[in-house]
């Protein structure tokens, strides 16, 4: 671990006002904590609650990521497919490499079927969202190990 | 009743929409972008969905996203508060094409008043007083230079589509029309995508005195009395009041007719604003109308004692109104203040950022409207607005004195608001005696 | 006006006085105990000045202190809030002494009122109804259980100084009057230096409704009718409205122009609150009139839109009453729940501490009266009440939904309150109905 | 890790408010922490400008108390008397050694005047208070130097 990266934890430890952050790295251990002797008194309870959640996601993403790669995100509010239609074999399956223009799924929005292109090429490690499913803007749709 | 309401905005009157919501049994869902991810109406809604990035074209103004959320958590309607999609017709349109209801009044009614220029015409016509102007758009520079002549100077050169002080000038003589009319033009076409031009005379020292409407399904339309918002900086409001200190009841009661009989010959449906410059002389004349609801609606709400926006809701959803135009009494006189995150002593400029200590004033006669706490980060992606405090008193000097009082409690640490400059006007001479016109701020400045 | 006055008190009730003379343009001066160091009226008060230690008896009940601070600080009045000296006729009597003016009535009739056998006595002499009962004190044990068995069991056995519940007991029979007298009996000599007892026919589940008075040094005496506050846990009130669901315009009218003869009849001056219990049939008592503010006054305020505060000012400087009673109106309903640091699982246990987050509720139709913020230290001296709620609407249904929303909203971190009690009690379909009595909170906890 | 990296770190501590930082580096330790000055920042303001004059008191108290001794502090608000009367000389002056009996200025309250007694044997230091001052409880009257 080099000092840039020191950096940007401590940065991150700001942002979400976290008060203690540990790490091992053989057989990989964290520890997080928001101590009520920090941030928890005097924030207000709501952006709180809003951190608390996004700490957990934070954890959860870290654990996940680290081994996992990078993500594609949905670039609207819609209904996910991940075939053109219902009889269809889907547009991408794990393993699968792609290339920066392949269509990964469809989001449908406004009775549109939007075409959601990789927009990065690697191999597709995990499918997130189940066929028919809402999802949001910024939403991971895949998570993708980049290549090259 | 309608079970889930999407409410398209974000900000205070999200938050504000979402209250109705709650104390009418319907849940709620917030859209908000990216960088309205720890906003309070966000947090308070039943449900919340990320619609996009920060710039308004890409999230608020974005109506596909929005249509396509409403449809994914199947609501029966979409508030769409002000600003953004709020008076756009289209938009409306698009939501009675997908069943969901446009909480507002019809298409139509939203394009008609839209045309401010078309809206004056017709309101002539049917012999609503309108300030003496052009019989329509004006075309060239010629025919505004013949107009203005014949109106005399000063007059208001005004975008059909304007709203908000955009596409708005004033000239003096034919050198500043030849300006006005070039540059209120090309504002107008950069705005609202449409470049058509009127020409108003221009009053000297006017009031502006608006009159809160509701109007049902059922052909019931009343009044809920005016609002003075003559307390403007650049066509915006500051201050607002109820009752305006310039009106007794005869005047009052005339207006009032006239407003309803405004949204009678569009065949109004919904809360409306129906907006007239009020001169020295006691006579006044139609200028607008807005088809939404307004920033200073609480002050009408609080000496009514009546919930627009649930009435808005109720009317939506088809129901009378429970009250009739000799049940709408005035309680009190009621003062709002709007904070900005603004510097008044740099003309004005917006102030984002985060807010680092808050406490919002509390106690007899006060109502604060705000979607901000401690910790918040105002983004720099919207307007500066980031409270409403409204104060209520049995009298005017008692809601001016509760206002004082508010404004003093009131500490919202880390960037600069507008509190300053409201603490001014409230102990100005002329204010307190509700001697001010939509001169008054301009004037004050220049001192 | 009085250039400066001293308020004698601390929490919540001292802020709101602060704020009625900060909308008076009067100056203030808060005295505050070492345990009060950080409150908020110190800190809004103009000038504050310690006067003794945390305990009460070394501060706030400490009257050389307060007089002393009133002298050094050189004010023309001593506003005293409710509890501690409000009540003690003897404070009253140093101030005039003093040539302070103390902010209520004359202490000749606090202390009338101070008396509660005596006054039920007088009261009756002048014919306003009061429960069967003894007349006068009750001596012994034995002419006890004689007038008991006249009434008809169960009866109240009560002190004559009481208040707030201390010094009062029920008795079933023969045998539980016995242990009743004593015990309220030893019960008022510890709280109150004074065992002067007497006995009161109990009534079956009635309903407490309190009218709130006005009365001014110019013989004008009116109400501003009544709230109905019989939402209490061992006498102590927790949630009141106004107006009463129990009463119609007619006995609303009578009773009022009973509280007003009360009133007259004493030679009141100053706000005061006469209370009665009413029963099923319609039938009322007088039971005691409270020479001061009550906690509850907001409900009243809110309706009628009279700052009770600021009326006691304008009394005691000797100014008229600016409204008769045809003036007076109720617009619309309003509700208070009181929100006491107490947790409601654990018997109502007091629960002082940090609250380390805070955040009020806000938007239409809500009111806070508080004095707390987040960081504040609830001591342990005091009475656990941290802040008062109360909502107003059109209609009851509209201020219970609203109140709802507001303790929805309301977050108040570190600390156990009585939020989730008041929630559920506005959710019970009795309390919905407005079909409550007294008995209402300990039949809902038995359950 | 090389001294211009620690400063680095340090400034980072500093820039974000960090109290703690810790770091091994085979098989590679860390911890971090934010401590509660932290969190002052989003106290509520009237709490933070009252802390703010507790504060200043405090730093000027222990300025001047460390070399200087004890308080006499007012049992009770009133105005302060330094002598009997107008004409007569103080109880005290500076320098004089007073035992825990010895009344060292009369405190007015009500028209009573209340003579105020040492309770504590040693040397004026300092009188704080001028004659007619009003003073409020706890309000220290006197700088003293213990004997004994």
């Amino acid at each position: 671990m080099n000092l840039k990266e020191i950096r940007e934890i401590i940065n991150l430890m700001n942002d979400y006002d976290l008060t203690e952050f540990s790490m091992e790295r053989d057989g990989f251990k964290m520890a997080l904590k928001r101590g009520p002797e920090g941030a928890i008194m005097s924030q207000s309870p709501i952006i709180e609650r809003v951190a608390e959640l996004v700490e957990k996601a934070a954890v959860e993403k870290k654990e996940e990521e680290q081994p996992r790669g990078a993500e594609i995100v949905s670039p609207m509010v819609g209904t996910f497919y991940a075939s053109p239609s219902p009889d269809s074999s889907p547009y991408v399956e794990v393993g699968q490499i792609v290339d920066t223009e392949d269509v990964v799924c469809i989001i449908e929005a406004m009775k549109v079927m939007n075409e959601i292109k990789a927009d990065i090429k690697g191999k597709i490690i995990d499918v997130l969202v189940e066929g028919g499913e809402p999802v949001e803007f910024g939403q991971p749709l895949f998570l993708i190990e980049p290549v090259e | 009743m309608f079970e889930k309401i999407l409410i398209a905005n974000r900000g205070e009157i999200a938050l504000r929409i979402i209250r109705a919501c709650r104390e009418m049994d319907i849940r709620t869902v917030a859209v908000y972008s990216k960088a309205d991810e720890y906003s309070l109406p966000a947090r308070f809604a039943d449900e919340a969905i990320c619609i996009g990035a920060a710039p308004s074209q890409d999230s608020y103004l974005h109506v596909p996203s929005i249509i396509s959320a409403a449809e994914i958590c199947d609501v029966g309607a979409i508030h769409p508060g002000y600003g953004f999609l709020a008076e756009n017709a289209h938009f409306a349109e698009i939501c009675e094409s997908c069943n969901i209801r446009f909480i507002g009044p019809a298409p139509s009614v939203i394009r008609l008043f839209g045309d401010k220029s078309e809206a004056r015409q017709i309101m002539k016509e049917e012999g609503i007083p309108v300030l003496p102007g052009s019989e329509g758009n004006v075309e060239t520079h010629d025919e505004a230079i013949k107009i203005a002549r014949k109106l005399g100077y000063p007059v208001m050169v005004k975008a059909a589509q304007g709203g908000g002080g955009k596409g708005l000038r004033v000239a003096h003589n034919d050198i500043s029309l030849a300006n006005a009319f070039m540059a209120a033009k090309s504002e107008a076409e950069a705005a609202f995508g449409n470049s058509d031009i009127y020409i108003e005379k221009q009053l000297e020292h006017p009031r502006h005195i608006e009159f809160q409407i509701l109007a049902d399904g059922h052909g019931n339309i009343l009044h809920l009395n005016e609002r003075d918002c003559s307390i403007q900086r650049r066509h915006q409001k500051l201050i607002e009041e109820s009752p305006s200190p310039a009106l007794e009841g005869k005047l009052r009661a005339r207006m009032g007719k006239t407003a309803v009989r405004v949204a009678e010959i569009a065949g109004y449906e919904s809360a409306g604003t129906v907006e007239f410059l009020l001169d020295k002389k006691g006579d006044y004349y139609f200028i607008e109308m807005n088809t939404r609801v307004q920033v200073e609606h609480p002050v009408t709400e609080v000496v009514t004692q009546i919930d627009i926006v649930k009435e808005q809701i109720r009317i939506a959803w088809g129901k009378k109104l429970e009250f009739e135009q000799k049940d709408i009494r005035m309680h009190g006189h009621a003062i709002e203040c709007r904070i900005n995150a603004e510097d008044p002593s740099r003309d004005f400029s917006s102030c984002p950022g985060k807010i680092t200590d808050y406490f919002p004033p509390g106690g007899p006669g006060i109502r604060v409207d705000s979607h901000v706490y401690s910790g918040y980060e105002i983004p720099v992606h919207y307007d500066s607005m980031i409270a409403k405090v409204i104060t209520v008193g049995r009298l005017r000097e008692t809601a001016i004195m509760r206002m004082q009082r508010a404004l003093d409690e009131y500490i919202i640490g880390g960037v600069k608001t507008t509190l300053p400059f409201h603490r001014k006007v409230l102990a100005d001479p002329r204010f307190r005696k509700g001697r001010y016109t939509t001169s008054f701020v301009d004037e004050y400045l220049r001192k």
